[in-house]
């Protein structure tokens, strides 16, 4: 039992750190907020430079990590930063989609940040259901809509889900290729996403199932997770400084006793929060995988709904304001419990495994 | 022990209902629904409509052109208002300054203001809050220094909602700095068109611009424009706080918002059943709903009371804890409903511009009202005060 | 609209809440808690004459009550003083059974205090079902178990469901009858309860069935609830007293701040079980009362559980102590839990009557 | 990062896991499991046979006659004896003197005493809390007054658990009453037979009677039982407090408790299904499964950390109070799924003797378990202090 980083990721999570507190400032990340793209390409490159996205690749793919762990120190870091840029979607889901798919070379290409992709697959209606898919496939040609395609607008390429006949299949769209059409729009939380649909748009199959996607959605759960953690220690740690410098009646607010020991509580889910998404890397590759996954997440919102309403709270006024880093911090928290399936869905789904 | 109204309340809800459907604009209605910011025309609108019916001030004594109506009444008209998507009359003249008009304004300010409330001539809003101040209201360090036949205001204030459609500001400012925090303190009543007033707005963190900074440099103000007596304003201030405290629960727009919340569940796809079917939603939604309908009886219990002529104070805090987290768990039910469709928001959705924003469920920026709504347990005196206030009465002998 | 209790239960209120306060003592009651009866033929009697029993009923009935806030004020005041004697299973559920098979002769013996009753319904693995019955009638004998039957040792006779074909009727059965045996037990919040048997046991039938039950346990709901709610105010009265006697640290501990505001929480959930109760009492005869009954009890569930435990943590220690008062008064909270449908029961039926 | 037990954790493991299955009475794990107190007899066996095999005091230095065990061995233990229900060990001489005495006794004192722990000799048990000091434990009253080459004691203790069983007490007891709180107090032991000892049982709001309040009325104990200097006594009791923290978050008992309430959600009806299939019942064990399993891996890091030298504090009181919520959540399932069968109980069923208690499920006396576990957030140092503790270390600079 050994629960130390490794060198190669102690060093990693220093870099991305340092690199983010320098660069990623509150002022910075408002103008990539309020910004047409909703990302910036500087800082797209400067993650690839950095070994950001290599990390989230194994060896065998062209990447030097890759392992749950790898995923946990990097999301973690975007997360405590308030990262906007879709690392989580372009770079994991859809370079490691590409990597199971044995497209090395586009994988390079991802790993050098210099292609831009997204994964096509919830429709409306489907709510998170992975198997609600009606799009179809038909002579290499798919006609259908997907819903809130995270990076649609950005990517050079989309993957995408289509049925063909009863079977789920995965499929390689070109952005510009003919019949796709993308209504793009900001999210909440930063970010952009969009409406995409289909007709009759050629594509190449990637010879990928649901179960390929599965697989890529657990690697997203342990990475959501890191993140919404990440976002929970800078709000927490926002909240402690506060709490401490911030004098009213005369003395720090901390010293209210009925403040510091919601702060203690916080302090108390946030080590649980820690503890869960180190199950999470940690029995990524495990048989029972799905059930530890599943218990994180939703630890992991409700967690996280906690810290952000009660960082909010003990805050007061100056929470309310966007200028204020922890109004960005407690979106991406919140937020982060809409995607992949939110507390209730894992919930549910944690029972049924634990049933099986 | 009679929990139904009496026939001259049920007669009354039937007026109000009556009212509300003919004369409530339909698309004022569709922006309410949704969360959707109204614009300071649409507010005016609909100030006009219920001025024309006598029902703009309700809570006024008819002497001044009010309605003078009881708390089952104003109960009644504010449940149905909620139901019906009316907006929210904006309190800052009708229900804060003119009380406090009422009592303690001159006859020439109680002449020249009170009715310029009611026809719209004048926006009011409320200088109170100050930087760094938080809940520790009479720390305020606004000056005010008598210059011949004025004040001279220096100072900023903070929070001001809805500041930016504002001509009048009714400000807390202290005009005796050597003595005891609460006796320093005066009332002024100031013309936002004054040189020296600068107005910023607050962008709060769903992007929303309701609330401002206002900066005074050198603003003078004429001495009639002082309410009641120079250092004698915490009284008046603390009699405008305690004042309004009808609606205070917000029980009409918690039961707006669960039925929406319902309606929205049941068109919403989970598993290839409606949302509303699965037992951990639904069990998140029947324990609001029995909160919230415990709630309504307490509020009416409250007002029952009041309309007898008892005091409710403790009670009022009560029902504002209480009621900011029910409506707060209720927009937390809207937000999982939404599901994946949560997370598109551009601010600009806030006053209903922005088309491309998909709303699958017709619920409009449910996030974003989310974190909005955040304010409700802050502002207004935040739910720690309220604590404090409800374990200080009690313990210091009042009832368990 | 008017809240106020009408001047006769202003006075049934001031009477008996005086007469417990005097009575009914903690040692007096601790003594009722040992002895082997597990309930004070003197306190009956006393209950009776003072017109507690009597309010239960209807002038119709032979009693001047029996209305929801009848109900409401009586049992409100037995769960403020912690009172152990069956006077809900007994009197209120029994006498109103028989009260509705027309037995008025035997009702007037249970308003005046000299007829005991038991209703026998649960069975072993039926939990809280209503319609969960094995007992079989059959030719006027009834065969079969019944689970946790209260007061079963003291009553003259028992009200029994049993299952006659199809139909669930009820029957009254003598306690000496023959084939009936009873193992008798003390409960853990005061009271005594048995496993009741009956072989080939004659019975009369009382020309009830289960909707008649069902209605009978309406009034049982209002009354545990509003027991619940009295024994809820003394937890609250005596934390309250506690935290401004208690000195820790050099002063009052209910000046530290954390534990003022969690007295103020308990303070407002109080306000709600209030209402609550009020809602159950002044439903009940409505075309929709099992819906605002399902929603009391779900609620006085959750809010007997918090202030039950919040109580003893808030007094520490000395609450721990089977000699101090709120030692008992959150026991009959917490068990009033298990009685006629715990919290999730009551949710389950809320949801399912919410949408019909 | 590797959460995998090595090699030769995995074959202590195995030996644990043989030793239980072998040597563990079935009598006694059938009490174990039903929650009902051991007789005196019967823990001393359990110890005895612990002691046999050199396992009575795995925190004890070799030297001493312990084994030694690194933080992981110990967890290893704890969790599989508390998954074989196995008693828990009685901490006061082996976990609380025992290290104390290795400490801060004096030779002659760790001859004498601590052999005698292992052979079961004495029983000790703990004079530390008194009536009206709570979590204020340096406001201790008990006097010890030297007179010769005796302290005369006067005073009482109270919440002494099993003090029933006892033939020896480890006391703080002040020894100066004329300095700061803290500086005045001394450490000392007393035989109970000493004349001038009362030990009067509290009962539990179970009916349990496991604590006690010992009085003593000019009770003379030989100097040479004063452990350490006088008046030091303070820095021994903190020492005593803080040191035995393994198991703190008592993971084994909580999965223990919770694999007992989903066998018997599994047993129990509800319309006409198993309990554990209700959608509402599943969440809340399901919430709880989740949780413990977070803090199962908190306490491992921290194990971890602890067998690596580190010193855990803060996060040792983080996870009392999350530990001790678990617990009392689990209890709280457990008398949620006996249904009305958890309303029968006799205060004698805690010792085994009533068979006229129906116990369908096998469950034993759930609901005065639930009461009776209120205790964890009370005793040794309530959540409150917990929490205050948390708070300082925090906002004075600890990490975040």
């Amino acid at each position: 039992m050994n629960f130390e980083l490794t060198e190669e990721r102690q060093m990693l999570q220093d870099t991305l750190r340092r690199y983010l507190r320098e660069k990623y400032t509150t002022a910075v990340r408002n103008d990539i907020l309020t910004s047409d793209a909703g990302l910036s390409a500087d800082i797209w490159a400067e993650l690839a430079e950095l070994g950001v996205l290599g990390a989230l690749f194994t060896e065998e793919m062209g990447g030097f990590g890759g392992a749950g762990f790898d995923l946990a120190v990097v999301f973690e870091e975007l997360g405590r930063a308030g990262v906007v840029e879709p690392v989580l979607d372009s770079a994991l889901m859809g370079g490691r989609l590409l990597a199971a798919a044995g497209k090395s070379d586009m994988v390079e290409q991802v790993i050098a940040g210099t292609l831009h992709l997204a994964v096509a697959h919830g429709e409306p209606g489907g709510r998170y259901d992975m198997d609600y898919v009606h799009t179809k496939a038909d002579g290499g040609v798919l006609t259908g809509r997907k819903a809130v395609v995270m990076n649609a607008e950005a990517a050079d390429h989309l993957i995408v889900s289509a049925r063909d006949g009863d079977a789920i299949a995965l499929y390689l769209v070109a952005k510009d290729a003919k019949g796709v059409d993308i209504q793009g729009y900001p999210l909440l939380a930063g970010g952009r996403a969009g409406e995409v649909t289909f007709d009759n748009t050629p594509a190449e199959p990637l010879g990928l199932s649901l179960s390929d996607l599965q697989a890529a959605t657990n690697l997203a759960l342990v990475a959501i997770s890191a993140e919404a953690l990440g976002a929970m220690e800078s709000a927490t740690h926002l909240t402690k400084d506060y709490l401490m410098t911030r004098t009213q009646f005369g003395r720090p607010i901390g010293t209210f006793q009925a403040l510091a020991h919601r702060m203690a509580d916080l302090l108390i889910e946030l080590e649980q929060a820690r503890s869960a998404v180190i199950n999470a890397a940690g029995y990524l590759e495990a048989p029972d995988a799905d059930l530890h996954l599943s218990a994180t997440k939703n630890l992991i919102g409700r967690i996280g709904r906690l810290v952000a309403e009660e960082s909010i709270q003990m805050h007061g006024g100056i929470a309310m304001t966007q200028e204020y880093e922890l109004a960005h911090i407690a979106k991406r928290i919140v937020m982060a419990d809409h995607r992949f399936g939110d507390t209730d869905y894992h919930l549910e789904r944690f029972i049924a495994l634990s049933a099986a | 022990m009679d929990m139904s109204f009496t026939d001259d309340e049920l007669a009354f809800q039937s007026e109000v209902r009556e009212f509300l459907r003919d004369e409530l604009p339909s698309e004022i209605v569709d922006k309410v629904a949704k969360g959707i910011e109204l614009g300071k025309d649409e507010v005016e609108r609909w100030h006009a409509i219920l001025n024309a019916r006598g029902w703009l001030a309700p809570n006024w004594p008819k002497s001044f052109g009010g309605g003078e109506w009881n708390a089952v009444q104003r109960h009644i008209f504010d449940t149905e208002a909620a139901a019906a998507n009316a907006p929210r009359i904006v309190p800052f003249g009708l229900s804060m300054l003119g009380p406090v008009l009422q009592k303690f304004g001159s006859k020439e300010q109680q002449d020249h203001w009170l009715p310029r409330i009611l026809d719209g001539s004048d926006w009011w809003c409320q200088g109170y809050s100050e930087p760094g101040a938080g809940s520790d209201l009479a720390s305020l360090k606004t000056r005010a220094v008598r210059d011949g036949d004025h004040y001279v205001v220096n100072g900023q204030k903070t929070w001001t909602t809805l500041g930016q459609h504002a001509n009048m500001i009714f400000c807390l400012v202290r005009t005796d700095p050597d003595v005891k925090q609460q006796e320093g303190i005066s009332f002024l009543l100031i013309d936002m068109n004054t040189p020296g007033i600068e107005v910023r707005p607050i962008i709060l963190l769903d992007g929303s611009d309701e609330v401002n900074e206002v900066w005074f440099t050198d603003v003078r103000v004429p001495v009639e424009n002082l309410v009641g007596e120079e250092n004698k304003g915490w009284t008046y201030a603390k009699y405008l706080l305690t004042h309004e405290r009808a609606n205070i629960a917000g029980v009409g727009f918690s039961q707006a918002g669960l039925a929406a919340v319902k309606r929205m569940a049941r068109a919403e796809n989970h598993n290839g059943k409606p949302l509303i079917e699965n037992p951990h939603f639904a069990a998140r939604v029947a324990q609001v709903d029995i909160d919230l309908r415990a709630m309504a009886t307490s509020n009416l219990r409250i007002i029952s009371k009041a309309a007898a002529g008892g005091a409710p104070g403790l009670e009022a805090s009560m029902l504002k804890v209480k009621g900011s987290i029910i409506r707060q768990e209720i927009n937390d039910l809207a937000r999982r409903v939404a599901g994946p469709y949560a997370m598109p928001f551009a601010s600009e959705a806030l006053e209903g511009a922005n088309d491309t924003i998909p709303d699958p469920l017709g619920a409009g920026p449910v996030a974003a009202q989310y974190f909005n709504n955040r304010k409700l347990s802050i502002f207004g005196g935040s739910n720690e005060i309220q604590r404090g206030i409800i374990a200080k009465v009690t313990m210091s002998g009042g009832r368990a």
